[in-house]
């Protein structure tokens, strides 16, 4: 049982995605039976797991390809944080994203990637080692540019060909660096850190840039960045997904393993590469605000607000202390709650009254009460206020990067409190305080839009209230630190 | 023993059949002697898995005096592999070379010649004799060399002339090696070449007959001829061409410089090896970025893809082959002769289907094809991701040992030839698949049958398959692999 | 789990109650009238203030552990908080019109309370933290109610300065919590001084704690903040809300921290400068408006000086503000001349207090104050005296000039009375209290001396309001130095500028040569393809390789 | 002596193929070739070959020469482009030159030899020509592939052919004038050649001589009758001919498999059973030779030449 | 003695063969020396087989069989030579023709 349970998991996912594939257009209900059905069993078996690993039990599952080429599932409380936002994400967007589709054409294909992505998602979470990281990191890629490029029209298939032209690269620098390293230490298993001695500090240092170049791109490290926002001419739960949990995370989470499973806090700390990364993130930091700050699209301006937020997860694992690592971790969680949300919102907007400008949101606040609240929630969690979740990552990075002895990591929240304030407030202050134009349409009339959004708004906001208690994303982001990265 | 009997003569007695028999009873006898060759070949793995090489002294004669054939490992996973793609190429030519669709010419003469050719490559992957190499290769050229013919335009007949030139001169090449290796040893036997006493001529057999079989692999400098030839033969003839076709004599390659002589192996000699294969990666890979015709993009490709086999040299050959990152970079090698020839098929056949559905394999009028084949388009996806070496697939797995290799060894520079093949790779393949997968239809499409189009599909699957399930392919490889050293990556 | 509370519930119930009626608009059908519940969103706090703050609680679960306890002074803080808001929230309820908007209002307005309540209950810096910003945006709200275009910039200047307020906040409680290695307020006060960074982390708490509390240079938003505002609104921003900004300097700045001294001198540049700047204004509110920022910067002397009577002071100062800025709207509500007269006098009575005319509360607050100070302080104190009665004089003389906008006799009278209610409490309670904020006997406020300092500033106000009448000072926009910045909107449109155009040009350049390169490797093969070139290399490159071989070593 | 007229020899070889090499015009070039493969044929005769030797006058000199001829005339026929004039190559002279030294130096330095004992495995196969022994049992895989070889060569050729002529005659017509010298050499030579063929054939075991030496002769005396109009050329339909092509292939390939069914290994002829076996294989694969060859040097089917 | 001068002749025709196979563009001549080249190397394999004090059979069954796997290719290049004159017009491949 213990090692079935991992693969069961990804089969949750996998399962639905090779089945959807093969169903025709119009089996709409047969579709989204499968694909709720999936996403519900997965929640289940990871409820399941949660309640077993916080009662001691491990779950591992192996697969060797070719000799250094394992195929390793594993569950850490990493993994299990991660896993834990995914299904839940995956099952809100598949709501949102059927109702969002509704009877469009080409939804088989469409739902199978989206399966597929999450399958690869999930594989990424739960991987033990290196390469199978690797393995799941490209099945990520492959499986997210037919979901960008849905659309087949020019815009899309233009941000899909951009998508991959940062993809590839990137993949091929993290390969690179994998093999690398492992060409001297043997494979790399996540639960052993590996012997680096056999390297001398010089190679070290350049595995490491690759490493962070090639999960960077995932991450939207500046300047690999540009895919991020040439990527919202996909549909709405699209770029929920792909930026509240799927690609971004990803990268983001690749950044946690290379820091803290691969080389270890103390030989990155000992090797100086730490703080290099910290600055490369928190110039992202405020390079995505600053960018954010000029759209005039609502999803492009959350697109380079996503650039920006991602890297306070790289900028906590990069600090390498334990309070900044936690901000980090925390925040991947936090963030795609408050992503997703806006996300959804943006969707609902675009979908519900046509409105895709930032300028056209004027007075929606009163038409469309509900979305706008969530929409405001999650924008306000971005800025950092308090009581929303933004506000507890940012803390603990700013106590973290006091912790690491990084004072100007302070400059790098506030520049970027502002900056956030000022992209999403002009947002709020349209919302909720400018007149409608006299042709505005909306409503809400779409209960399967909405819901999702408000779940994942009253989410951000509860697990900011409640982040002391030990079961919120804190209280686990907390216990992985003290368990595995602890002195 | 039965197995490598039937695998070796099935095919020949096949390809007999078919030419005696009269035209309608052609294509059932073709399949039934493919599947029954095809499940042989399968039954010679396994015997080969559970009990070693399975050797034949053919005519009960041993070497020097007779021929011996033994499927080692290698062996069988190519002639599973080949198995796989004729068998494949056979379902797609049921419908592309029917008599009603290619003409009762090329519909006669597909049948026997690739059942030939089939035959030819299963003798070479088995054959331990030099000279009886040389009379595989010569069958398979021919049959190869026809199969381009075939489809009778004037750009086939020059594409297919100018293989013939380069065939025949490797051909040459490769004799006058086996000549003076004769002459000098007086024996023609793998086996026993490698237990002679060293003479002075020996290098410069070694010298000729690579050269030689360098032409026939199709690398660069001397790929001029294969995509003319591949472009222009039918889709189901490509597939063959370009996925098993420079493997036969790449293995003969393998067979020389890591059994026959592998003491000749001389660093200079394995850098140059691997140098042209990683021009070829590289000039390949530009040039199919260029291309506007599909079969064009492919058969450029095959140029690179084929390039990586040549990194095999500096990194397991000479005095690498005792290291420990040799088995890794040798069964790498082997890897993506696999997966570059169940990938390579199926694109070609994609290419088939594509000609039958719009009557051009041309990329502007491919457009928006993949919504009325979507099968065809996801089968090009899967080859694709293969080609670029991205995991799951057989092509990572190749990738990923020989890049462990190079760096083992130190000889980075080889794998970023391997990393950036592998985006090259992807940014030629991209263009086909943005033609494919655009919304908007140039052109009306004709029917496929579904069946058709599952074809390369299975193939694409079959490419993808080989990595995830690596472990056992990458086991079969070692039985009587060379100099089995230690396993340590 | 087991313990998800420790202590009393009742300051989480003081807070968690205005939040309750907050949700009252959310319910569609009670949206539109919510405004009249507001009057009892403050009664619990008052209660509480009255039976004297008691309790403590901690909430270990909530956000990173919330400890609520009363502050230092919480008392009169609370009281004086739910006081003008219950007041200010009766002055909404009747003057509000019924609406979604009115909605919106008063759901904000709660948040708003509950946010300035909890300011002064927070018992570790993230409650506090919360409370603050709580209290900071969701008045945005009440700024920008109007929906015209100067209350939309008005909000736009309030926003600004609020975030960054908070974001100073933030960088001050941060460095704090860090060097302290825990949230709650007394450590992180007791770490600041000396922890690394302290000083930045004390500049920054300055800094955000100013902009609230209205300190001069950065109280910009109040004189533009308050005009725009309804007049509920302008009276709890005033009245109440600024508090906030001046307990957290109680509470985080540590004694002897070198920072004491810039609070003086900036509450004296501001005591006084505003006050003078006032007379440049026309519209009473704005007038008024420079009246806090010159109290505001009395109290910051004496937060300064360490004072013990900056709660007492506060109060005085809050009840009246509010009464006075309710005075505002009832005036605009009067329908004839004997209304106006009676709030033109209620409201120069209160101007008087404030300005420390004994015997009024005011005059008691600054004896108040003034005890334990040093003598130049004293003077200043009561000098601020002339100032406050020259911009309230000034004040009540724009006030007598404003137009009416008559409302029902019976709603004017509530009004009346609700303004009348907080004129007299500022007056009265003073006294009441007097015992408990100061360790002077009762009578002390009516020795003759202290009779005297409190009565020749105001007869010299009054003598120097005349003048102002006589001679009309300038007038000038308000927000002062706000002109000294740039013009710049929040909304910042996409960038299309000549660079986005040069980068655009050098890509489709680099694009070109890329292509052009590509096609030209198109004919790449011409030269290989040639049979006599390519055999000669293969025979060739056949007898080099053999040489390759053959080479020795 | 014997040296000289080697040496005499070689040259004269040396000058026929420097002829066919540089010789003006194609038809030359064919004629020299010719020349040199009977002087080849010689050649091999002075090694004591005598297999080869026939072999080289056959199939090398004879048959080789009458497809460059037969080529050469349809090619003259067709009225096409002349081919580039070319100078002297320097280049390839120093390529062709250096390879040359090559091989000189290689025969220098070879070790002593060595070769198989074939004396002691021949009278296994009960062949007393070893060649044939070493063509037929020892490397029988090598000859059945070879014999498979010419089949796919005629499949090539064949697929060459119009697809309008699929269904025509082999070949070109060709109208051999009644009582013209072509027309009584057709009558009179196929006797001549059958017999010889079949002798040699015959011959081969013991002595010179064998499959693809018979072979060749039959399929020349094919040739000259379908040219004299004696033999209607066949049609790729039908079923004679097709028989006829895979006959020897076909029962060669049989019996390798009849004794791996008999429990004998792939190719394997029992000694008792060697002698009678090796020749029915000989005798079919002669039959498929002699027709492969024949049907190869006529060409695919083709209604007439083309107008251009 | 005669030996060496068969197989410097075999060497000498290779040579030959390989000068006219890159020299003259003329595809049939192209095809003879192919065949040239072909013999030569036969040439002196039958040389070397003769060395020993008896003649070795073995590299006279490998000459014949490569003389016939050389008439089959022969036979398949002068089909394509003939076929591609037929289509196009040329005896030569297209990139070697003249300059039009």
């Amino acid at each position: 049982m213990n090692a079935a349970l991992p693969v069961l998991i990804l089969l949750s996912s996998l399962v639905p995605a090779g089945v959807t594939f093969f169903l025709a257009q119009d089996s709409h209900t047969l579709r989204n039976t499968l694909n709720l059905g999936g996403a519900v069993v997965k929640l289940g078996l990871i409820i399941w797991m949660l309640f077993a690993v916080a009662g001691g039990a491990s779950y591992e599952a192996s697969l060797p390809l070719a000799p250094g080429l394992v195929m390793l599932l594993r569950v850490d409380a990493l993994a299990l944080l991660f896993i834990s936002l995914s299904a839940t994400l995956w099952f809100l967007t598949t709501i949102y994203a059927i109702a969002y589709f509704g009877t469009k054409a080409e939804l088989s294909r469409f739902f199978g990637f989206f399966s597929l992505c999450v399958a690869a998602t999930t594989g990424l979470a739960l991987s033990g080692s290196l390469i199978s990281f690797f393995i799941f990191f490209e099945l990520l890629t492959l499986s997210t540019w037919p979901l960008v490029a849905h659309k087949q029209d020019k815009p899309s298939l233009s941000a899909a060909r951009v998508y991959l032209a940062y993809a590839l690269p990137g993949s091929a620098a993290l390969l690179w660096a994998i093999i690398w390293l492992e060409s001297a230490t043997g494979p790399v298993l996540f639960t052993e850190p590996p012997d680096l001695s056999a390297l001398d500090p010089g190679a070290l240092r350049g595995i490491f840039a690759l490493f962070i170049i090639g999960v960077g791109v995932k991450a939207a490290l500046v300047p690999l960045h540009g895919w991020l926002p040439a990527d919202m001419a996909a549909p709405a739960p699209v770029s929920a997904l792909l930026h509240a949990v799927a690609v971004v995370k990803a990268g983001a989470f690749g950044v946690v393993r290379v820091i803290y499973d691969v080389f270890g806090a103390s030989n990155v700390a000992a090797l100086g590469v730490g703080e290099p990364l910290a600055i490369l993130a928190s110039v992202t930091i405020v390079w995505g605000s600053v960018r954010a700050l000029q759209q005039d699209e609502i999803k492009k301006r959350l697109a380079f607000s996503t650039v920006s937020q991602v890297s306070y997860i790289v900028l906590g694992a990069a600090l390498a202390s334990p309070l900044a690592m936690i901000g980090g971790l925390v925040h991947l969680i936090h963030q795609g709650l408050m992503k997703i949300t806006m996300f959804f919102c943006a969707g609902i907007y675009d979908e519900r009254a046509g409105v895709r400008k930032i300028t056209e949101l004027n007075g929606m606040g009163a038409r469309m009460p509900w979305t706008s609240v969530c929409f405001s929630l999650g924008a306000m969690g971005m800025i950092g206020l308090p009581p929303l979740a933004g506000f507890v990552s940012k803390f603990y990075l700013g106590l973290g990067g006091l912790e690491a002895g990084a004072p100007w990591v302070l400059g790098v929240l506030v520049a970027s409190t502002l900056l956030n304030a000022a992209y999403f407030l002009p947002l709020l202050y349209r919302l909720w305080f400018l007149p409608a134009a006299e042709d505005a349409r909306g409503d809400e009339r779409a209960p399967a839009l909405v819901v999702p959004a408000v779940v994942t708004a009253t989410a951000a906001l509860g697990v900011g209230l409640l982040a002391a208690s030990p079961i919120s994303p804190l209280g686990w982001a907390t216990l992985i630190v003290a368990r595995e990265y602890g002195p | 023993m039965t197995a490598l009997v039937i695998v070796l003569a099935l095919p020949l007695a096949g390809a007999l059949a078919v030419i005696a028999l009269p035209v309608r009873a052609a294509v059932p006898v073709a399949l039934s002697a493919t599947a029954l060759t095809a499940l042989s070949a399968l039954v010679l793995a396994a015997s080969v898995w559970q009990g070693g090489p399975v050797t034949l002294m053919v005519g009960g004669w041993q070497p020097p005096l007779g021929i011996a054939l033994q499927a080692d490992g290698l062996a069988a996973a190519l002639i599973v592999m080949s198995a796989l793609v004729v068998g494949a190429v056979a379902m797609a030519a049921w419908f592309e070379m029917a008599a009603a669709r290619a003409g009762p010419r090329a519909a006669f003469g597909f049948w026997p010649l690739m059942l030939l050719l089939w035959g030819a490559l299963n003798a070479v992957y088995v054959s331990r004799d030099l000279f009886n190499l040389y009379v595989g290769l010569e069958l398979l050229s021919l049959a190869a060399v026809a199969l381009v013919a075939i489809s009778g335009t004037a750009q086939a007949l020059v594409a297919a002339l100018r293989y013939m030139i380069f065939a025949l001169a490797g051909s040459l090449l490769y004799l006058a090696g086996v000549v003076l290796v004769y002459a000098g040893h007086g024996t023609l036997d793998i086996g026993l070449l490698s237990a002679r006493s060293p003479a002075p001529g020996d290098a410069l057999a070694l010298g000729l007959m690579t050269a030689g079989l360098l032409a026939k692999t199709a690398l660069f400098p001397f790929h001029v001829w294969l995509p003319p030839a591949h472009a222009s033969a039918p889709a189901p003839a490509s597939a063959l061409l370009s996925a098993l076709v420079p493997k036969a004599s790449f293995l003969i390659l393998i067979r020389l410089w890591f059994e026959a002589m592998p003491e000749l192996a001389s660093t200079a000699a394995l850098l140059m090896l691997a140098g042209l294969g990683a021009i070829a990666v590289i000039w390949g890979g530009v040039l199919a970025l260029v291309q506007s015709r599909l079969k064009l993009i492919v058969a450029y490709s095959t140029v690179a893809q084929l390039g990586y086999m040549f990194l095999v040299f500096p990194l397991a050959g000479g005095d690498g082959s005792a290291q420990p990152w040799a088995a890794g970079a040798w069964t790498g090698a082997m890897f993506q002769a696999l997966s570059h020839g169940l990938a390579k098929a199926a694109m070609f056949l994609v290419a088939g289907i594509c000609i039958a559905a719009v009557g051009s394999d041309r990329l502007g009028d491919l457009r928006g094809l993949a919504r009325a084949l979507p099968m065809t388009g996801f089968a090009f996806a899967l080859a694709a991701i293969t080609l670029m070496g991205l995991p799951p697939s057989g092509g990572f797995t190749a990738k990923y040992l020989l890049m462990t290799s190079a760096f083992a060894a130190g000889q980075w520079p080889w794998a970023l030839v391997l990393a950036g093949g592998g985006l090259l790779a992807a940014a030629y393949l991209y263009r086909p698949l943005a033609a494919l997968f655009t919304r908007d239809a140039r052109l009306p499409v004709h029917p496929v049958a579904r069946a058709w189009q599952g074809v390369p599909l299975a193939l694409a699957a079959l490419a993808v398959l080989l990595g995830l399930l690596s472990a056992a392919p990458f086991d079969l490889l070692q039985i009587g692999r060379p100099e089995p050293a230690v396993e340590g990556l | 789990m087991s313990a998800f509370y420790q202590g009393s519930l009742v300051p989480l119930a003081v807070l968690v109650w205005p939040l309750l009626v907050g949700l009252v608009p959310v319910v569609p059908r009670w949206r539109a009238r919510a405004v009249r519940v507001l009057p009892l969103a403050p009664l619990p706090a008052l209660g509480f203030a009255m039976a004297g703050a008691p309790g403590e609680l901690f909430l270990p679960d909530l956000m990173l552990g919330v400890h609520l306890a009363a502050v230092p002074g919480a008392t009169l803080f609370l009281a004086m908080t739910a006081l003008v808001w219950t007041v200010a929230g009766w002055h909404a309820a009747l003057t509000l019109r019924a609406g979604p908007q009115a909605g919106i209002f008063a759901g904000f307005w709660c948040l708003t309370l509950a946010g300035n309540l909890g300011v002064f209950l927070a018992g570790d810096v993230v409650t506090f933290y919360l409370a603050f910003a709580a209290v900071s945006l969701a008045a945005w709200f009440l700024v920008v109610h109007d929906r015209t275009a100067k209350a939309l910039a008005a909000g736009r200047l309030y926003i600004t300065l609020a975030v960054l307020g908070e974001a100073a906040l933030l960088v001050g409680l941060m460095i704090g919590a860090a060097a302290a290695d825990d949230l709650r307020i007394s450590s992180v006060r007791e770490a600041l001084s000396d922890a690394p960074m302290g000083q930045l982390g004390l500049a920054a708490l300055v800094v955000g704690f100013g902009i609230k509390a209205g300190m001069v240079p950065l109280h910009l938003w109040l004189p533009v903040a308050h005009p725009a505002a309804p007049v509920p609104g302008s009276a709890v921003l005033s009245g109440a809300i600024v508090k906030a900004g001046l307990i957290g300097m109680v509470l985080f700045l540590p004694q002897l921290s070198g920072w004491q001294d810039v609070l003086i001198v900036l509450g004296l540049v501001g005591g006084f400068g505003a006050a003078l700047w006032g007379l440049t204004q026309r519209n009473p509110k704005a007038v008024l408006a420079y009246s806090p920022v010159s109290q505001m910067g009395l109290l910051l002397v004496l937060v300064g000086t360490g004072s013990g009577g900056v709660a007492y002071y506060a109060l005085h100062h809050g009840l009246a503000k509010g009464a006075l800025f309710l005075g505002v709207g009832v005036l605009i509500a009067a329908a004839t001349r004997q209304q106006r007269r009676a709030v033109l006098v209620v409201a120069g009575i209160v101007a008087l207090s404030v300005a420390g005319l004994p015997p009024a509360g005011g005059a008691l607050a600054k004896l108040a104050a003034k005890d334990g100070l040093p003598a130049v302080l004293v003077l200043a104190l009561t000098l601020s005296g002339v100032t406050t009665t020259l911009v309230l004089g000034w004040f009540l003389v724009r006030l007598a000039q404003l137009e009416a906008r008559p409302e029902p006799r019976h709603l004017w009278r509530g009004l009346f009375a609700g303004c009348m209610v907080l004129a007299a409490l500022a007056l009265v309670l003073p006294w009441v209290l007097w015992e408990q904020a100061s360790a002077l006997p009762l009578h002390y406020p009516l020795r003759s001396v202290n009779l005297l300092a409190g009565f020749w500033p105001v007869l010299l106000g009054i003598g120097c309001v005349a003048l102002v009448c006589w001679r009309n000072p300038p007038a000038l926009q308000p927000g002062d130095m706000l002109a000294l910045l740039p013009e710049r909107g929040m909304v910042v449109g996409p960038k299309q500028g000549a660079e986005g155009r040069l980068r655009r040009g050098a890509t489709a350049r680099y694009r070109r040569m890329a292509l052009r390169a590509l096609l030209r490797s198109r004919r790449a093969d011409i030269p290989l393809q040639p049979w006599p070139r390519a055999g000669l290399v293969l025979f060739a490159g056949a007898l080099a390789l053999a040489a390759l071989i053959g080479r020795p070593g | 002596m014997s040296l000289a007229l080697d040496l005499a020899l070689c040259g004269l070889i040396l000058c026929v193929a420097l002829g066919a090499v540089v010789g003006r015009g194609v038809f030359r070039s064919v004629i020299f070739f010719i020349t040199y493969g009977l002087l080849l044929a010689i050649g091999w005769a002075r090694l004591g070959a005598k297999d080869v030797a026939l072999a080289e006058a056959a199939i090398g000199a004879g048959l080789t020469g009458v497809l460059l001829l037969t080529a050469h005339g349809r090619l003259r026929r067709m009225s096409v482009e002349r081919a580039p004039r070319v100078g002297p190559n320097p280049m390839a002279a120093t390529t062709g030159i250096a390879v040359a030294l090559a091989l000189g130096w290689a025969w220098f330095a070879l070790p002593a030899p060595t070769a198989p004992d074939l004396a002691a495995a021949l009278p296994l196969t009960g062949m007393g020509n070893p060649v044939t022994g070493v063509l037929l049992h020892f490397r029988a895989w090598d000859t059945l592939l070879e014999s498979i070889v010419l089949l796919a060569a005629l499949l090539g050729v064949w697929m060459l052919a119009r697809d309008v002529d699929w269904h025509a005659p082999l070949g070109l017509r060709y109208h051999a004038r009644p009582g013209g010298v072509l027309a009584s050499f057709g009558r009179l030579l196929p006797p001549i050649g059958l017999s010889f063929g079949s002798y040699l054939v015959w011959a081969g075991a013991d002595g010179t001589g064998g499959a693809f030496q018979g072979g060749t002769v039959l399929a020349a005396v094919v040739l000259v009758a379908m040219m004299a109009g004696v033999l209607p050329p066949p049609r790729v339909a039908q079923g004679g001919l097709r028989a006829a092509l895979v006959v020897g292939p076909g029962v060669f390939l049989l019996s390798g498999l009849l004794a791996v069914a008999l429990g004998m290994g792939f190719l394997t002829l029992p000694p008792a059973v060697a002698k009678p076996a090796t020749l029915i294989i000989e005798v079919a694969l002669t039959v498929s030779i002699a027709v492969t060859l024949a049907v190869l040097v006529i060409g695919p089917p083709d209604d007439k030449e083309p107008v251009r | 003695m005669s030996l060496t001068v068969f197989a410097m002749t075999g060497a000498s025709l290779v040579g030959l063969g390989i000068y006219g196979l890159l020299a003259l563009p003329q595809l049939l001549r192209r095809i003879i020396s192919f065949n040239l080249i072909g013999s030569g190397l036969f040439l002196f394999l039958g040389a070397a087989g003769a060395r020993g004090e008896a003649v070795d059979a073995v590299p006279q069954a490998l000459i014949i069989t490569g003389i016939v796997v050389a008439l089959a290719a022969s036979a398949l290049a002068v089909g394509l030579v003939v076929a591609l004159a037929r289509r196009s017009g040329l005896v030569v491949l297209p990139d070697e023709a003249n300059p039009r």
